[in-house]
């Protein structure tokens, strides 16, 4: 019925296996008013083959939108990107504070698929002058009429009505701006796109509509890679390649992302996936468990393995010492456990620990307090 | 259609801002104890500058003008009836020179110093504004606190301050009045060029005054559009540095615009004590000797002739408003 | 409550606000001389003869440093006094209106928008003028209630975002009444925005004054900066160059200003850290680049665009 | 659950909102039931008129036509100390764990507000404890916290503490999951249905998540631009939906497993 799995099968029998982007030792902070230093990612690498979309996961305030940022070339005060290069098809771009950075790798190396596209066009003007306007700033010599000819034919071959050209912003529906601007951002054809929350606003037919859109144009060759950041699982697991799990500024895990849904090798992984809801008979009448307590102040992360403190696998080296990667490049998970039990799936019982069962409990007796107390308030 | 139900509502609305403003310079002046015109012809036979006859006779000129023997509802329609046909009287302390005249005397030297101050202050506080907002750094830091302290001094201060020190102390520039003594005003260019050596310090009074304001706020409208989705969002497209700011310019403007029109329409009022402080002559130092003449209907026909033009102004800038697009004036001015 | 952190610029604007209280309160018991007793001739020197010469005599021989530091009180009472009036009136009709809405924000907002509409130094001129021989406490009245139509409409725009957060309803469905709604769960999310329109009304009116006075409209018999002008203008101390008699009422005047402008913008900073380059900043600084003007033509400070929801 | 109760009913509701060239009809002559002890949840997708039809249930929003009963009795216009004592049976929890807090009060203030509706105090105190165990939380560790000082997932339970000190009958979640992280929201709907089932309590539960909807839900409401078109026994709407815009909805849903 929905050809949203067909296309995401293209995908990976499109992921080539050529390196499209390394990035290597991102590290970025913010400042905040009083000066304080917070590391949002922290000495984080990440690889993508051509033709491949990775998708980042993770709960807020994880990192994975100031990665984006890092990523695409846009972090900006109180952002600071502190360290890292990127390498795209053998050139390098250093990153940090006294690094420059070439205007014209935004937009047609990476470009940027911003989260919300409610504000990301100028109110005040038509879509067809930012068109105009983001083919100039890479081709000096490009005619108004040329320019916007070549932005007809990419709406058209997408399946968008020319007219949005002409249209300012808010005349566009949600869903139909997202489209809009997804087209603008890979106007340039980009080696990398890097899409940031694009359907998180959305409703679900809408978000259908975009992921269907943007597996079109990997196909057409319109982008050689995305990197698709949600917090929404499913989503994550329709349209990418391989996923990426980041927790507290660091990467948990990374791997195919059949093989991250089916059988993560990363506790906290486990968790985030036991804790999905999907429209599936399984769900009914199953009691599904979140995870205990909340993700650490980056302020002051916990020592050795972030994730420790809210997970039942913990061991004591899990509290002093950083985790090993365990696996390659493109497919790790940073966890003792999964070191000392290769091949072992995650216990998820064991991972988030029978507390849930002790809260039931305590409802159980204060729901008889509490019945007793109504009785004797009557 | 919609535009004309909106409109219609402001019209509705500005008619009734104008009666109040019409009923209040109309009881006002009448709140002052006694018959104003008794007041006025027994301070005139003091001066003694008048017979007894020329005395009725005045009398009897005012108290029809005022109708002052009717009720006063009659007298509120004797009032607009008058100005309806554009006649604001006739002054006490220059019998029996028309309020119109007076009037028309003074307003081209106030506006020759206001509206050129106005505009060149819009443009060249915009430009600081918004380039300070850009830039940032000391710039930034220097033209925001040279800005404040210049928008936060009373534009009177300035003036005196100006004139002290250029016109007293160095002597550069004349200290007081519109055009040196002698001449009568008229379109020859010798009498600009006298004019003109007048003319400097007050205007330099209120654009300085202005620049600042105009720089305060057209910063801070632009720091705030910096921080806008479409700014992060042009960047990440690899626009330069030069076309972000020109979106930049352009959402930031709009309120710019408006205060500009509304500045114009105030500027009959905007200035009064600039002239007083330069003896220029212009409406503020007619409202001036006004007051201490107790001229009353020269008075409440300058008072009325400020209300007038702000209404009008205002008005003017709805009527704009309700033809720009209202989305995309929605859309500018946010969520509601 | 939550940290505040202050910043540079607040602590230059409180020490100027307070060096101008001081010079206010103080200054009055130290430099005890009558600002109405003549004490020497037109327009005398600076001395160090005595505590009352030290900025010389004005041109009635009065004592021009006791004429100050009593005009410097008399100015902070009339802010104090006028900043008050239109403060609460403005709070009070923007309050109601923008939370209760309805028809009563459209009479409300009506009254204010006609407000608006006439530059209220017309207002004052008239009122100034029909109360012949006022005090400064009724100038101060006067100027008060002429200057809250902007404060009105700056809290409503204010209180009704406020009516659409969530904690409303979860207010009222806690079983709290109108009044406690307004006073708790309305006012104090508006408490640092009023404390700022307060600062710009307050410096409003004490310039409002100053250009009354100057106009000859003044308090008679009371001392205060604007008089002081008024009679050194009059007197022609600018062009004979006694500097001591018109430039101490200046730079003081100035420099009230500036520091009251300076701290409500510190305020805002201190206020709204994460507002930074938020909205409220936006509006408000468009306030306060037109306070200047706020004075003598209060309508240029902003139009009546946003009058009538539609 | 042998005797299953009609708790709520509303019949023809309607609500407009502008009037002549701008009217909109966010909810469309609505019927549903509310049955004791149940979780009832609405699915809707953005402007579909979903939290509309909630704050009508709640009284927060008049009604423009149609009629409101709770428990036999009609509540459709009800106000003053009436309203006050409905709101002492139907309650609620909104979206947003963090605008739903007064930021200048503590959790205890906010809590306490409810006293007045509550009568003694020493009761009301002893509830509160009671309130905030039932969410898994202890008064000594949050009441006087600001809201800054909680997590998104504290803050909510708070929220969900508060509702629960009036003992409703009837409570109602408005999207109260949808800001929270996937992890944190799960711990919530854990919460709602332990209260169905120690408690008996009925739940309105509103969301735009299907998959939310499944693991909650005993009846479910499926709304469409105002409309009504589909409600019944949440097996049968999920997994046999009749109408073509259920069906549409569930086919756009990502699942985790592209085979299933």
């Amino acid at each position: 019925m929905t050809d949203s799995p067909s296309r995401a099968a293209n995908a990976r029998t499109r992921a080539t296996g050529l390196r499209l982007l390394d990035a290597h030792n991102l590290t970025a902070a913010y400042y905040t008013p009083e000066g304080n230093r917070v590391v949002a990612v922290d000495d984080v690498s990440i690889s993508i083959n051509e033709g491949e979309v990775l998708g980042i996961a993770g709960e807020s305030g994880c990192g994975k939108s100031t990665l984006g940022a890092i990523l695409s070339l846009t972090a900006r005060e109180p952002l600071v990107v502190e360290g890292g290069t990127l390498e795209v098809d053998g050139k390098q771009q250093r990153l940090g504070p006294r690094a420059k950075v070439q205007r014209t790798w935004r937009g047609s190396v990476v470009s940027l698929l911003p989260q919300g596209a409610m504000n990301s066009i100028s109110p005040t003007m038509r879509v067809r002058d930012l068109v105009f306007d983001v083919m100039r700033a890479h081709d000096r010599g490009v005619k108004r009429s040329e320019a916007l000819d070549r932005a007809r034919d990419r709406f058209e071959e997408l399946g968008l009505p020319a007219r949005a050209l002409d249209a300012y912003p808010h005349q566009l529906s949600g869903g139909m701006k997202q489209r809009v601007v997804t087209v603008i951002s890979t106007l340039l054809n980009p080696r990398l796109l890097i899409a940031d929350e694009p359907t998180s606003a959305l409703d679900v037919s809408s978000q259908k509509a975009l992921i269907d859109m943007l597996l079109q144009m990997l196909d057409n060759k319109i982008m050689s890679g995305v990197v698709f950041i949600t917090h929404d699982l499913p989503v994550l697991r329709t349209v990418s390649n391989r996923i990426a799990v980041m927790y507290a500024g660091k990467i948990a895990e990374i791997g195919d992302a059949e093989q991250i849904a089916s059988e993560p090798r990363h506790p906290y992984s486990a968790a985030l996936l036991g804790s999905v809801l999907v429209p599936e008979p399984g769900f009914r009448n199953k009691r599904v468990k979140g995870i205990p307590g909340s993700p650490p102040n980056l302020l002051n992360p916990p020592s050795g393995c972030r994730f420790h403190p809210r997970c039942g696998l913990a061991m004591d080296v899990c509290t002093k010492e950083e985790p090993p990667e365990v696996g390659d490049v493109l497919r790790f998970s940073s966890c003792f456990w999964t070191q000392q039990n290769p091949g072992t799936p995650v216990p998820l019982d064991r991972v988030i620990p029978s507390e849930e069962a002790t809260m039931v409990e305590t409802d159980r007796e204060l729901a008889d307090q509490l019945a007793g107390a109504e009785e004797g308030a009557r | 259609m919609d535009f004309a139900k909106y409109l219609g509502r402001k019209a509705i609305w500005y008619v009734i801002a104008l009666f109040v403003a019409l009923l209040l310079n109309f009881l006002l002046p009448r709140l002052i104890p006694g018959n104003p015109v008794d007041t006025i012809v027994s301070q005139m036979a003091r001066g003694g500058g008048a017979s007894g006859e020329q005395m009725k006779a005045i009398y009897a000129h005012y108290m029809q003008q005022f109708g002052l023997d009717k009720p006063m509802w009659e007298q509120f329609l004797v009032y607009l009836g008058h100005l309806a046909h554009g006649n604001l009287g006739t002054s006490f302390s220059q019998y029996p020179t028309s309020v119109n005249s007076l009037v028309a005397q003074a307003l081209p030297w106030s506006i020759a110093i206001q509206l050129p101050a106005i505009l060149i202050g819009w443009v060249v506080g915009n430009l600081i504004g918004a380039v300070a907002a850009y830039r940032g750094g000391w710039f930034d830091k220097g033209a925001f606190v040279g800005s404040l302290f210049a928008s936060s001094m009373p534009y009177y201060c300035l003036a005196i301050v100006l004139l002290f020190v250029v016109g007293v102390h160095f002597g550069f520039l004349p200290i007081g009045g519109g055009y040196s003594l002698g001449l009568t005003p008229n379109l020859s260019p010798s009498f600009f060029g006298d004019a003109i050596t007048y003319w400097w310090l007050p205007f330099w009074s209120l654009v300085i005054i202005f620049v600042g304001g105009q720089a305060v706020g057209m910063r801070s409208m632009a720091i705030y559009e910096l921080g806008s989705d479409y700014v992060n969002y042009g960047r990440g497209l690899g626009l330069g540095d030069g076309r972000i700011v020109r979106y930049i310019f352009r959402n930031a403007m709009l309120p710019q615009i408006t205060g500009l029109a509304l500045s114009i329409g105030g500027m009959i009022g905007g200035a009064l004590v600039t002239e007083l402080v330069f003896s220029y002559p212009g409406i503020g130092t007619l409202l001036f000797s006004a007051i201490s003449t107790n001229d009353y209907p020269l008075f409440s026909s300058i008072t009325l002739l400020i209300t007038l033009a702000v209404l009008a102004a205002n008005f003017c800038v709805e009527i704009a408003y309700g033809i720009i697009d209202p989305r995309i004036r929605a859309a500018h001015s946010g969520e509601r | 409550m939550r940290s505040i952190h202050l910043t540079p610029r607040f602590w230059v604007a409180a020490s100027l606000v307070i060096f101008t209280l001081l010079v206010g309160l103080l200054g009055p018991l130290i430099i005890h001389v009558d600002p109405h007793a003549t004490i020497g001739g037109l327009y005398d020197k600076p001395s160090g003869r005595s505590i009352g010469m030290w900025l010389g005599t004005d041109n009635a021989g009065q004592s021009v440093i006791s004429n100050l530091v009593n005009g410097v009180r008399t100015s902070l009472f009339i802010g104090l006094v006028a900043g008050a009036i239109s403060t609460v009136i403005g709070l009070v009709f923007g309050l109601v209106a923008g939370f209760q809405g309805g028809i009563l924000d459209d009479i409300l907002m009506g009254v204010t928008n006609i407000g608006l509409a006439i530059p209220s130094i017309v207002v004052v001129i008239l009122l100034a003028d029909a109360l012949n021989g006022s005090t400064s406490f009724t100038l101060a009245m006067v100027i008060g209630i002429t200057g809250w139509p902007w404060t009105a409409r700056a809290v409503r725009a204010q209180a009704t975002s406020i009516r659409n957060r969530e904690h409303i309803d979860v207010a009222r469905l806690s079983g709290a009444r109108w009044v406690s709604i307004l006073l708790w769960d309305v006012l104090p999310y508006l408490l640092s925005y009023v404390v700022m329109a307060f600062v710009l009304q307050m410096s409003g009116a004490i310039l409002a004054e100053a250009a009354i006075s100057m106009l000859g409209l003044g308090a008679s018999g009371s001392v205060s900066l604007g008089i002081m002008l008024y009679w050194s203008l009059a007197w022609g101390s600018v062009r004979t160059g006694a500097w001591w008699a018109f430039l101490p009422p200046t730079l003081m005047l100035t420099l009230i200003a500036f520091s009251l402008l300076l701290l409500q913008s510190s305020l805002d900073e201190v206020f709204n850290p994460r507002l930074r380059r938020g909205r409220s900043r936006r509006r408000l600084a468009a306030v306060a680049a037109g306070t200047q003007a706020a004075v003598p033509t209060a309508a240029i400070v902003e139009p009546v665009l946003e009058g009538d929801r539609s | 659950m042998s005797d299953p109760k009609v708790i709520f009913r509303g019949t023809g509701v309607t609500r407009r909102f502008g009037r002549g060239k701008n009217l909109v009809e966010a909810v469309k002559n609505v019927d549903f039931t509310l049955t004791e002890g149940q979780i009832t949840t609405v699915v809707g997708e953005s402007g579909s008129g979903k939290s509309t039809l909630a704050r009508m249930v709640l009284r927060l929003l008049p009604v423009s036509e149609g009629t409101l009963e709770f428990n036999g009795t009609d509540v459709t216009t009800i106000t003053g100390s009436a309203r006050a004592d409905y709101w002492k049976d139907v309650q609620a929890v909104f979206q947003d764990p963090f605008s739903a807090f007064n930021q200048f009060f503590t959790v205890r203030r906010l809590l306490s507000r409810s006293f007045r509706l509550l009568g003694e105090r020493a009761a009301a105190e002893a509830r509160m404890e009671e309130a905030l165990n039932h969410v898994g939380l202890f008064g000594a560790d949050v009441l006087d916290r600001f809201p800054h000082q909680l997590s998104g997932g504290q803050r909510q339970r708070v929220m969900i503490a508060r509702a629960l000190m009036m003992q409703p009958k009837l409570l109602i979640a408005d999207e109260a999951t949808s800001m929270l992280d996937a992890s944190l929201r799960v711990n919530i709907l854990n919460v709602l249905t332990d209260l169905r089932d120690t408690l008996g309590m009925t739940i309105l539960f509103i969301t735009h998540d299907i998959g939310q909807a499944n693991y909650i839900a005993d009846q479910v409401l499926v709304m469409e631009h105002g409309e009504m078109v589909e409600q019944g026994p949440a097996d049968k709407v999920i997994f046999d939906p009749q109408h073509e815009y259920t069906r549409r909805l569930l086919s756009d849903v990502p699942r985790l497993n592209q085979s299933a």
